[in-house]
This record gives C-alpha cells, sequence and structure tokens, in this order.
C-alpha cells in the first residue's frame, strides 16, 4: 500500500501529510484478516490524524465517495486506495461462501460443522451446538458455482456460445503481455479454452480469473488545485452505481446493477449514444461472460450481440470497442476489491497516452466498470475525458 | 406482523424487535441456523516487522530511526507515519523501560473469570521516544506493586525455545536497585 | 523500489499464521421462524403476498424489497414443495478448490405458484443433462427429525 | 458546504443482547421508522448508506451486500462505510456528503449491528481487531485495551474511580425514559458501580455497556427540497473525522488528541467558536464511563481532566447547563456498535425537534453535537446538528 500511493503522491507532486484532505481505503475485513481492517490503515496511506475512512466496495466507489467530497466544497484533494493482498487467504473459497445469506444459501453447500483445520469445537450439553440430523456431507461447494448458474442464464436467454466466451479470454490474455502490471498473460487459442475443464458447467477453468495481489492509490482534486499543481488533469465526468437485491432468490441474473448504474453515470456525464462517444472500455471480466454481459448491460450491443463482436475482433485494441486493453482480470489478475481501480486506472493511462504497446489511438472518454463479485449485485461505473 | 404495538410518547415511538433469551435457544423455543466459517490467514509480515521477530529470537528488541522526525520508534516499520519517508538506521534497544500504563484482570481471553489476575500493560522501551514501546505481560510483582512509571526489565525464553514471537519475552519484571 | 532495504535474509520469518475463526448462531428471523417452524410440522412451505406488488415472496419476508410495505400475517399462504429449475450448474471444485468427491446439481428453483426460489441441490447427477425447466420435488427429512433450517430438505429429486 | 442538508426523521429497533429479526429484518424495522417520521415512500429516496461495524460480529462476509434489501437499497445507489466504533455517527456524515454534494436529494442512512450472532460470544470476535503479530499471541481481551487507556488517564489527572462512576449512574438513570433501552435502572447508586465485579481492573462491570442487537436509521434531505417534507427543520451544521495511527502502543493515551482534531473540523464547518457557549447539549461516545469524561474534553467542551467533575457538579445532567448523554446513551441503552446512531444522532433530532418526550431536555436547545469513536482507540467521528 504504502509503495502503491508513495508512486501517485509523487506523481500528482503533492506531500500527502500537507495537501491530501481527506483519504478513502475501500476494504472489507474478511479479505484482510481483521475485525476491524480501518484500523490497519492511516499509517501506510499518509494519513495520520487525518480525516480517513474505510468504504467497504469496490474501488469505483471509493472513486465517487471522493468526488462526492470534493463536491461539497470541503476538499481540495482526496486520495483512494484499494489492495489485494489475497495470497495471504489460506481459505479463499470459504470466506466467498462466508457471504451467502446464512439462514438459506450457506448451508445448502455442505456442512455447518468446520471441515477442515481441526474440527469442531467443544460445546456443554447445554448449549445449542449438537444438532440433530446432522449430514453426512464432507466437503462444501465453492461459491463460484453461482457463476455456473449465472452464467446458464446468459448463455440461453441471448443465445451467446461457450467459444463467443472462450473468445474474450484468448483476447484478454494475448492483452496483458503489453501490460508490464499484468500476471497471466497467456498465449492461448479458443480451443485450448474449450478443452480445460468445466468447474462449475458451463464455467470452464480459463473462464475464471486467477487472484493476484496488487495496490492502486488515485489522488482527485478539483478543478482549479489541479491546474495550479500543473498537471493535466483526466477528469471524472460521471460516475453512478447500484445494487440488486442479495437474494438470489429474487435476483434476475442480468446485471440490473450494471444497467442501472450506467444510467447513472451517462447522465452525469451528458453522454446520449454512449456507443458512439466512448473510445475505450474496462468493464468487469472476473468469468469470461461477465464481459460480455456487462458490455450489454452499458448499453453499448444489444443483447446477444457482445458474443458476435468478441469473435469478430470487435473487442480488440485495434477494433471497434476496444475493450479491456489492460487485460482485464482474466489478464491481469481478480485483485478483489483493486479491481475496479485497476480498470480505471487502465482508462486514465490509455486517455494520458502513456500506453504503450497497448495504447487505442485517438482516445477522449474512457469508461470502467466494476462488479463487486460473487455473490453480490452491486457494481460502479465511471466515465472519465480528458 | 411488526413485533411492537406499544406506542410511546415522544420518538422513537415504538421500539420493535423480539427479544431473545439464551433459553429460548438452548430450549429450541426458536429456530436458528448453525455456521463455522473457516477463515485462515498468513499474512506476510513485512520488511520491518521480519527484522524485530528475527531480533526477538536472538534476544533484542529492535528500534528503527526516522531522521527527518528525529525519532526512534518500536516496534519498528519501513516508513515514518509522521513524515511519510523512509525509515532508515536499526537500532539495538535495551530489554527495560517503564510501564506506561497497565491493567489487573481477572478476565481470562475468553471472557472468563479467574482467581489469580493477570497483569497486563504497555512498557514503554528506554532508548525509544518517549510513549514507544508495545503491550505485554508483567510477572515477578504482585498486583498491588505495580504502578505506572515503574522500571522493569524483559524476562526471555531460554534461546532454544525461541522462535521470533512477541511470546519470547515470557514477561516483564521490576528492575530493582543494584540490577 | 520505494524502500530503502528488503529482506534479502531467507531464514527470517516473512508470515504469520492465524485466523478470524468464530462459530456463529443466526435466528433466522421473524419471517424466518416462522417459515421453518410451519416446516418442521408440515410437508409444505409457507409464503407471502405483497398485496400492492402483487409479488408472492417464497422464502417468505417480512416486507416487500421493492415497494418497502410490510407484509401482514393474512397475506401468508401455504404452497406445495414443488417446482421448477430455473437455473443449474454441476459443481466440481469444493471450497478448497480441491475435486469433490461426487459433483452436485446446483441449482435456482423456482417454487410453484410464488415468484420466488430455493437454493438447492438435486440428487440425480447426469453430466450431459440440460435440467432447466425440469419438474422437481423437495426431498425433506422425516417428521420428527427436522430441525427447522435449510437443512431440512435433503434435496430435490426429480418428478 | 455546497448544500445545506436536512433531517426529517428518525427510527430505532429495540436493543437487546440478542433478537429474533434478522439483521436485514432489524434494519427494515429501523428505517421503516424514520420513513414514517419523514413522511416519505421508498421511490422517493435517491441513495442509501449503510453503516455496520465488523463483519464477524454479523458473521457475514461482505454483510453490507446482504443487508441492502433491508435498508431500502435494492435497486438503488448503495454504499456501506465502516470504520469499527465510529461507523455510528460517520454513516451520518457519509449520509452527509451525498446530499451537500448535490447528487442525491433524499438520503436514507441505516445502522445496523447484530452482535448476538457470534457464538458463544462477541468476545470471539473482538480477539481478531488486534494485531496478529504484536498482540494476539499474548491473547488479549477488548476490556484490557480500555483498562489500561482508564488507567493512563486516571493517573495523569489523579482522578477518583467514584467521579467517574458517576457518569455510569447518570446514563443509567437518563436511560429510563428510552423505550428501546437495554440497562435503565432507575435506583442506581454510585456504590452499586463501584461494588460491581472487577472485570480488568480499573474497569468494573458497571462501568462497561453491554453489546446488543439494534439497529438505527434516519433520512435526509437537501435544503431544495425540504420545504415539501417539513417547515421547522433541523439541519447538519458541521461534520468532521480523523484517525490517529494503527500503532496505538506508540502514543500517550491519556488525552484523544484525533477527537479534538475532528471536532476542530467540525466547529470550523458549523461555524461554532466558543464551543462550552454555542454548544447547548452534548452526545459523545460512552462504551465505558471514563470515554464519556474523555471525549468531553476531546470535544473541547472542558479543560483536560476537568470532565468527570462536570458530572459531579451536576452540570452534566439533563437539567444542567450542559446535559451530556441525555438519552442514556451507550452505557444505558446498549451498545450495538454501529446502531449507536440512534443514541449519537438520531437523538439529537428528536431533542433539537423537541420530539423526546420524557427525555426531553428543558429550555430550548438549538445545538446538538454527536461523536463516536472507533477502531483501535484512534477513529473520531463528530457531527452538529442545529435547528432552523
Amino acid at each position: 500500500m504504502y509503495e502503491a500511493c508513495n508512486k501517485a503522491y509523487v506523481d500528482a507532486g503533492i506531500d500527502p501529510r500537507k495537501d491530501v484532505g481527506s483519504f478513502i481505503t475501500c476494504a472489507e475485513d474478511y479479505w484482510e484478516g481483521f475485525s476491524i481492517f480501518d484500523e490497519f490503515v492511516p499509517d501506510q496511506i499518509g494519513a495520520l490524524l487525518r480525516p480517513c475512512c474505510t468504504v467497504c466496495g469496490d474501488g469505483l466507489y471509493g472513486l465517487g465517495t471522493a468526488y462526492m467530497q470534493i463536491m461539497t466544497e470541503v476538499f481540495d484533494v482526496v486520495a483512494v486506495e484499494a489492495h489485494s493482498k489475497v495470497s495471504d487467504l489460506l481459505t479463499y473459497g470459504d470466506i466467498v461462501l462466508h457471504a451467502f445469506d446464512p439462514v438459506y444459501e450457506k448451508p445448502v453447500s455442505g456442512p455447518v460443522e468446520r471441515p477442515w483445520y481441526g474440527g469442531s469445537p467443544e460445546y456443554s450439553e447445554q448449549d445449542p451446538k449438537p444438532l440433530i440430523g446432522a449430514t453426512d456431507e464432507k466437503q462444501r461447494v465453492h461459491p463460484y458455482f453461482l457463476a455456473g448458474l449465472e452464467m446458464q442464464h446468459y448463455l440461453k436467454t441471448t443465445g451467446t456460445t461457450e467459444e463467443q466466451c472462450a473468445s474474450v479470454v484468448v483476447k484478454n490474455k494475448k492483452n496483458a503481455y503489453a501490460n508490464p502490471y499484468a500476471d497471466y498473460e497467456l498465449n492461448i487459442d479458443v480451443e485450448d479454452v474449450m478443452k480445460s475443464e468445466y468447474l462449475f458447467k458451463p464455467v470452464k477453468k480459463y473462464d475464471i480469473a486467477p487472484n493476484v495481489d496488487g495496490a492502486i492509490c488515485f489522488v482527485l482534486a478539483d478543478d482549479k488545485t489541479a491546474k495550479d499543481l500543473g498537471i493535466e488533469p483526466i477528469y471524472l465526468e460521471g460516475f453512478g452505481w447500484c445494487s440488486e437485491t442479495p437474494w438470489l432468490s429474487t435476483r434476475g441474473f442480468d446485471a440490473l446493477y450494471a444497467k442501472k448504474a450506467a444510467r447513472m453515470a451517462y447522465k452525469m456525464a451528458g453522454i446520449t449514444s454512449p456507443k458512439k462517444e466512448l473510445d475505450v472500455i474496462e468493464v468487469d471480466d472476473r468469468f469470461s461472460y461477465k464481459e460480455l454481459q456487462h458490455i450489454e448491460a452499458l448499453g453499448l450491443a444489444k443483447p446477444g450481440e457482445a458474443g458476435f463482436m468478441a469473435e469478430n475482433g470487435d473487442l480488440e485494441i485495434k477494433g471497434e470497442l476496444p475493450t479491456n486493453p489492460s487485460g482485464g482480470s482474466l489478464g491481469v489478475g481478480n485483485s478483489l476489491e483493486a479491481t475496479g481501480l485497476q480498470k480505471a486506472l487502465e482508462i486514465v493511462t490509455q486517455l494520458r497516452g502513456h500506453a504503450g504497446k497497448r495504447q487505442v489511438p485517438e482516445v477522449e472518454k474512457g469508461l470502467a466498470q466494476a462488479w463487486r463479485g460473487i455473490p453480490s449485485g452491486s457494481g460502479a461505473v465511471a466515465v472519465f475525458g480528458r | 406482523m411488526r413485533m411492537a404495538e406499544k406506542k410511546y410518547e415522544g420518538y422513537p415511538k415504538e421500539a420493535p424487535g423480539t427479544h431473545l433469551r439464551t433459553s429460548d435457544i438452548r430450549e429450541k423455543k426458536v429456530s436458528y441456523t448453525w455456521w463455522e466459517p473457516e477463515v485462515q490467514y498468513a499474512w506476510s509480515v513485512g520488511h520491518a516487522m521480519s527484522e524485530f521477530l528475527k531480533g526477538l529470537k536472538q534476544g533484542k528488541i529492535l528500534g528503527i530511526h526516522c531522521k527527518r522526525c528525529k525519532r526512534v520508534i518500536t516496534p519498528p516499520r519501513s516508513f515514518c507515519e509522521y513524515c511519510y519517508g523512509p525509515t532508515d538506521e536499526w537500532i539495538e534497544l535495551p530489554d527495560t523501560g517503564i510501564i506506561e500504563t497497565y491493567s489487573i484482570s481477572y478476565l481470562d481471553p475468553n471472557a472468563n473469570r479467574i482467581e489469580e489476575p493477570i497483569l497486563i500493560g504497555v512498557i514503554d522501551i528506554d532508548g525509544a521516544d518517549e510513549h514507544h514501546g508495545f503491550m505485554h505481560y508483567f510477572g515477578e510483582m504482585s498486583k498491588d506493586e505495580i504502578k505506572i512509571g515503574m522500571k522493569v526489565k524483559a524476562v526471555w525464553k531460554p534461546e532454544n525455545e525461541r522462535e521470533g514471537a512477541i511470546t519470547d519475552i515470557k514477561y516483564f519484571k521490576p528492575l530493582r536497585g543494584g540490577e | 523500489m520505494t524502500f530503502g532495504e528488503k529482506q534479502t535474509d531467507p531464514t527470517a520469518p516473512t508470515h504469520w499464521r492465524g485466523n478470524m475463526q468464530a462459530d456463529y448462531l443466526y435466528p433466522n428471523g421473524a419471517a424466518g421462524d416462522k417459515f421453518f417452524q410451519h416446516l418442521k410440522n408440515n410437508d409444505s412451505f409457507l409464503a407471502c403476498t405483497c398485496k400492492k406488488c402483487n409479488k408472492t415472496f417464497c422464502p417468505p419476508r417480512l416486507y416487500c424489497e421493492d415497494c418497502f410495505e410490510e407484509i401482514p400475517d393474512n397475506a401468508w399462504k401455504e404452497v406445495s414443495t414443488t417446482g421448477t429449475v430455473r437455473l443449474f450448474t454441476i459443481a466440481n471444485l469444493d471450497a478448497h478448490g480441491e475435486k469433490l468427491e461426487n459433483p452436485k446439481v446446483m441449482a435456482l428453483i423456482d417454487i410453484e405458484n410464488t415468484d420466488g426460489a430455493i437454493l438447492g441441490t438435486i440428487d440425480l447427477v447426469d453430466l450431459n443433462k440440460d435440467y432447466s425447466g425440469l419438474k422437481v420435488r423437495a426431498v425433506l427429512r422425516p417428521l420428527g427429525q427436522r430441525e427447522g433450517t435449510i437443512k431440512d430438505i435433503i434435496h430435490w429429486e426429480l418428478v | 458546504m455546497k448544500k445545506d442538508v436536512a433531517v426529517l426523521g428518525a427510527g430505532m429497533t429495540l436493543f437487546r443482547r440478542r433478537l429474533k429479526e434478522t439483521g436485514k429484518e432489524l434494519s427494515y424495522l429501523a428505517a421503516k421508522q424514520a420513513m414514517e417520521e419523514a413522511g416519505i415512500q421508498k421511490d422517493e429516496i435517491d441513495m442509501v448508506v449503510m453503516g455496520t461495524a465488523p463483519d464477524a460480529f454479523d458473521g457475514i462476509h461482505m454483510k453490507g451486500e446482504n443487508l441492502l434489501d433491508g435498508a431500502a437499497g435494492a435497486n438503488k445507489p448503495y454504499v456501506r462505510v465502516f470504520n469499527g466504533g465510529g461507523t455510528g455517527v460517520f454513516a451520518p456524515i457519509a449520509g452527509w456528503w451525498h446530499v451537500a454534494s448535490g447528487v442525491a436529494d433524499v438520503c436514507l442512512v441505516v445502522c445496523e449491528e447484530k452482535m448476538g450472532s457470534c457464538y458463544p460470544h462477541p468476545q470471539t470476535a473482538f480477539r481478531h481487531i488486534w494485531d496478529p503479530i504484536l498482540d494476539r499471541p499474548l491473547n488479549p481481551n477488548l476490556v484490557w485495551l480500555f483498562a489500561m487507556e482508564m488507567n493512563r488517564y486516571m493517573t495523569v489527572h489523579n482522578i477518583k474511580k467514584e467521579d467517574i462512576a458517576r457518569i455510569a449512574v447518570k446514563n443509567k438513570r437518563n436511560a429510563v425514559g428510552h423505550p428501546c433501552a437495554q440497562l435503565a435502572d432507575p435506583n442506581i447508586t454510585v456504590d452499586d458501580v463501584l461494588n460491581s465485579e472487577v472485570m480488568a481492573w480499573p474497569v468494573q462491570r458497571l462501568d462497561i455497556s453491554p453489546p446488543s442487537d439494534g439497529a438505527a436509521a434516519i433520512v435526509y434531505c437537501s435544503k431544495d427540497v425540504v420545504g415539501k417534507y417539513t417547515d421547522d427543520p433541523i439541519y447538519v451544521g458541521g461534520v468532521g473525522w480523523n484517525i490517529d495511527s494503527t500503532m496505538w502502543t506508540n502514543r500517550d493515551l491519556y488525552f484523544p488528541r484525533y477527537v479534538a482534531l475532528a471536532a476542530k473540523m467540525c466547529y470550523k464547518m458549523a461555524g461554532i467558536h466558543n464551543p462550552t457557549k454555542d454548544i447547548d447539549f452534548a452526545e459523545p461516545y460512552d462504551p465505558f464511563d471514563y470515554k464519556e469524561a474523555h471525549h468531553t474534553e476531546g470535544l473541547l467542551l472542558c479543560k483536560k481532566g476537568e470532565a468527570p467533575l462536570l458530572t459531579k457538579e451536576g452540570v452534566t445532567a439533563r437539567d444542567g447547563d450542559l446535559p451530556i448523554c441525555p438519552s442514556g446513551g451507550l452505557l444505558g441503552v446498549g451498545n450495538p456498535i454501529a446502531a449507536t446512531m440512534g443514541q449519537k444522532v438520531c437523538e439529537l433530532y428528536w431533542q433539537l425537534a423537541g420530539k423526546a418526550g420524557k427525555r426531553q431536555i428543558p429550555g430550548d436547545p438549538r445545538v446538538g453535537v454527536g461523536q463516536a469513536w472507533g477502531d483501535i482507540m484512534q477513529m473520531a467521528t463528530v457531527i452538529a446538528l442545529r435547528r432552523g
């Protein structure tokens, strides 16, 4: 965290101890292993004895929060940080499972007793622990089964094929070669993806973004302060976020959160025909079908169309709608709550023209979109412009 | 179906909610779901803490210096939170200090009541800046003796039992005249 | 490199093991308790309808999530334990990332005569079968052995 | 600030050690009450802020996501903020910037906590707030932390235990008029506190607020639309928050400097130049009786070390010159971490609006300050509400 933040402060030419008005971290307790993670934030981001807080959401929520704080005219400069230290987690699957509804969903996945390390604790006779009718199950199902359910739904309702999803994997892993921060670049073809094993049918091994560590920090300032600092700023022109019901029971599984968040962001940014106005986008692709589903939800393709765009190369860097030029989560890795900032960072890099080999030509406006991951139905959208 | 029918004068007008007693659960008057999550971690300790733990294994308390703030910090870290610059020089500190604050606890870690109290507190380590130190146990003193400002010294585990952890120090004992 | 030095001693401690273990007892809730107490003694589910949105929730709720109105007692009704498979997947991995001994069919089952669905497993595992739209029935624990949790549904079987 | 923010309504549930309702249902009960008082429907709410403290209590990872339908957050922009115990006042601060920035016109803030899920005792979850390398191997109990801070505070200022015990007595008696209260006791005396079981000296059983389940909610709107809902609005005057170092063993614990900094930020925004004169009553965070005194000093309402004397002289009583914790605070009403917004912010609103019923402080209060404190003795959040 210290490294990422320091880079951002040096890039912005500011001293966090003097110039930054407020600090925001995006984190969740169980990702970190502390009951109150907020405790461990201030020192490394330079927020000692300053206003600093935690937003439990993706990094893009942090950007939105920073935007609002600046708009209150109380702060000039706000720093936003998000990170992933997923390699510290020994039981990633079980932690994600812990996010499911405790009454109706968690117990369906397997035994309620602790399955792996050291068995269950002892309780006295009076305690409620010994439930009647314990089951003989030994394993809990990996929470990514939910992606299997949703992908099934997406393929059925839009007529998209598994091959089309596979082409997303191929593109993103290839894009990642040009990104020095990417960890999962790979030169594979659609056939390789199709041959990888089904983990949660129809989700295959290669359809899933592997986890990665990292930290990202953004510095936002109002227009005047940015000009005083002498930087050519990139503007956060619009953002939106939205949550769907947490109940799987009544959820539609068609990325309604992304549709609503996009509508809000477009309105704020004054975008009327997104397809024409956006030059480059980064959307959440923690599962390959998610990229296609999100492109459609953002109003950049009709339902069922995105798959063909992927197949025809329209989503490539030189294509009509360059999508995930950074390599996305499939190429860079799933960095938990930092995912949104990784995407926003790529858009900012593209708008600044600093993307090197993966630079998309002539970019004026870009969009970053993130989803909070399984099992949530929440996501955010940010529109950036020069 | 709302629980509270009773209306109160002033606000809040009602206090909705149904109180459950432990007996309601034990006697299974109410249904509930049990779950034991599996939440295990291996945190990376980082450079500064790694050196500190290595020092403990060798029987040393390490501090680190920040030249901008002219501060000696222990437990050490790679950067100074006051000036946000990197810290520079490692310093070996004595294993003595004074009691910054303490508590006499009749609760064990699981909130069970105990007869013989645990003495616990923060030690302001000598050689580090004022109020810089860490939490530890106290031993070889009675609950009537202990007071803020008392000089104390670390009692280490034998070298072969030390493993690079804060528990390599067993406790801090009073530093009496002559020692 | 931001820091002046980095740990180069391979014998120095690099990781610290720990956990956030705790056990949880979740009361099933005001609506949940009613649902499970009923299921304990009957072979049917309870559902409730929001009159304003004309939406029937199963599992039932205390309030309607769309219009935020409270659902009164008289809007509750009994429904059968049958439904159709809305979504399914065949899961091969356990939460630890290991292969499941036996792959599981996880399914979201639309409960008949309601707008709700319940997550469950289907007993018959056929890797090539398309389960969507198939009729299923809940297999419940025998009366007297039910404990008032979702585990009282052992699994779902094809009708 | 860009837009003035008005409070339209507030609500809270019963506070008890364990409640039957799920977290969602508790959120609903509090939110619905606040919406009824404000006279608004779900579709009028633009955005929702959830404040809820450690996931490890409810036992749900990303519990903000799980709770959202109970907070009217389904299909709406919804965000959860969190900073330990400070959340109770921080969530309303987050709600404030949603409206003050002009992004939302009407914003609902809900705080929920369900500590009863953690079995057998929430203490298990508290164990995980400590530093895993330096503190956890010593098997610390949370009470130790506060006992150490309390001891430092008492020793530096030479304060007697009985002067601090008076605060517990005052709050538990104040709570008698609160329908949600868990530990109201009209007959409690200083001796009861001093003779209660010693947990970790100097902390005794009656010095501590109990863990609880509960929820609270408030509704905000911007000044532009306030005329639609009320003629006599209560406004947010100012907000402030501040965090100190994670390394709690690297600073002197006798004075909460972070509270003072947060208070200064808030007072500057609210135009409060002379806190002792301009502020009519306060709701500082009181999970322990000494914390009320500690925070009263941090809020600059008296000199360092003098707060316990205020209570001794009756200044902080409900009919005193500077009523403190007229709701009964956490000591009397209960401590469901984030949901303490019910005492710290909802109470300010009810008092200023003259709606507090039996708990109403006499006179004509115009400015009230609420404060919460969290993380590992490092986070302070302050809010000031004013009438008109």
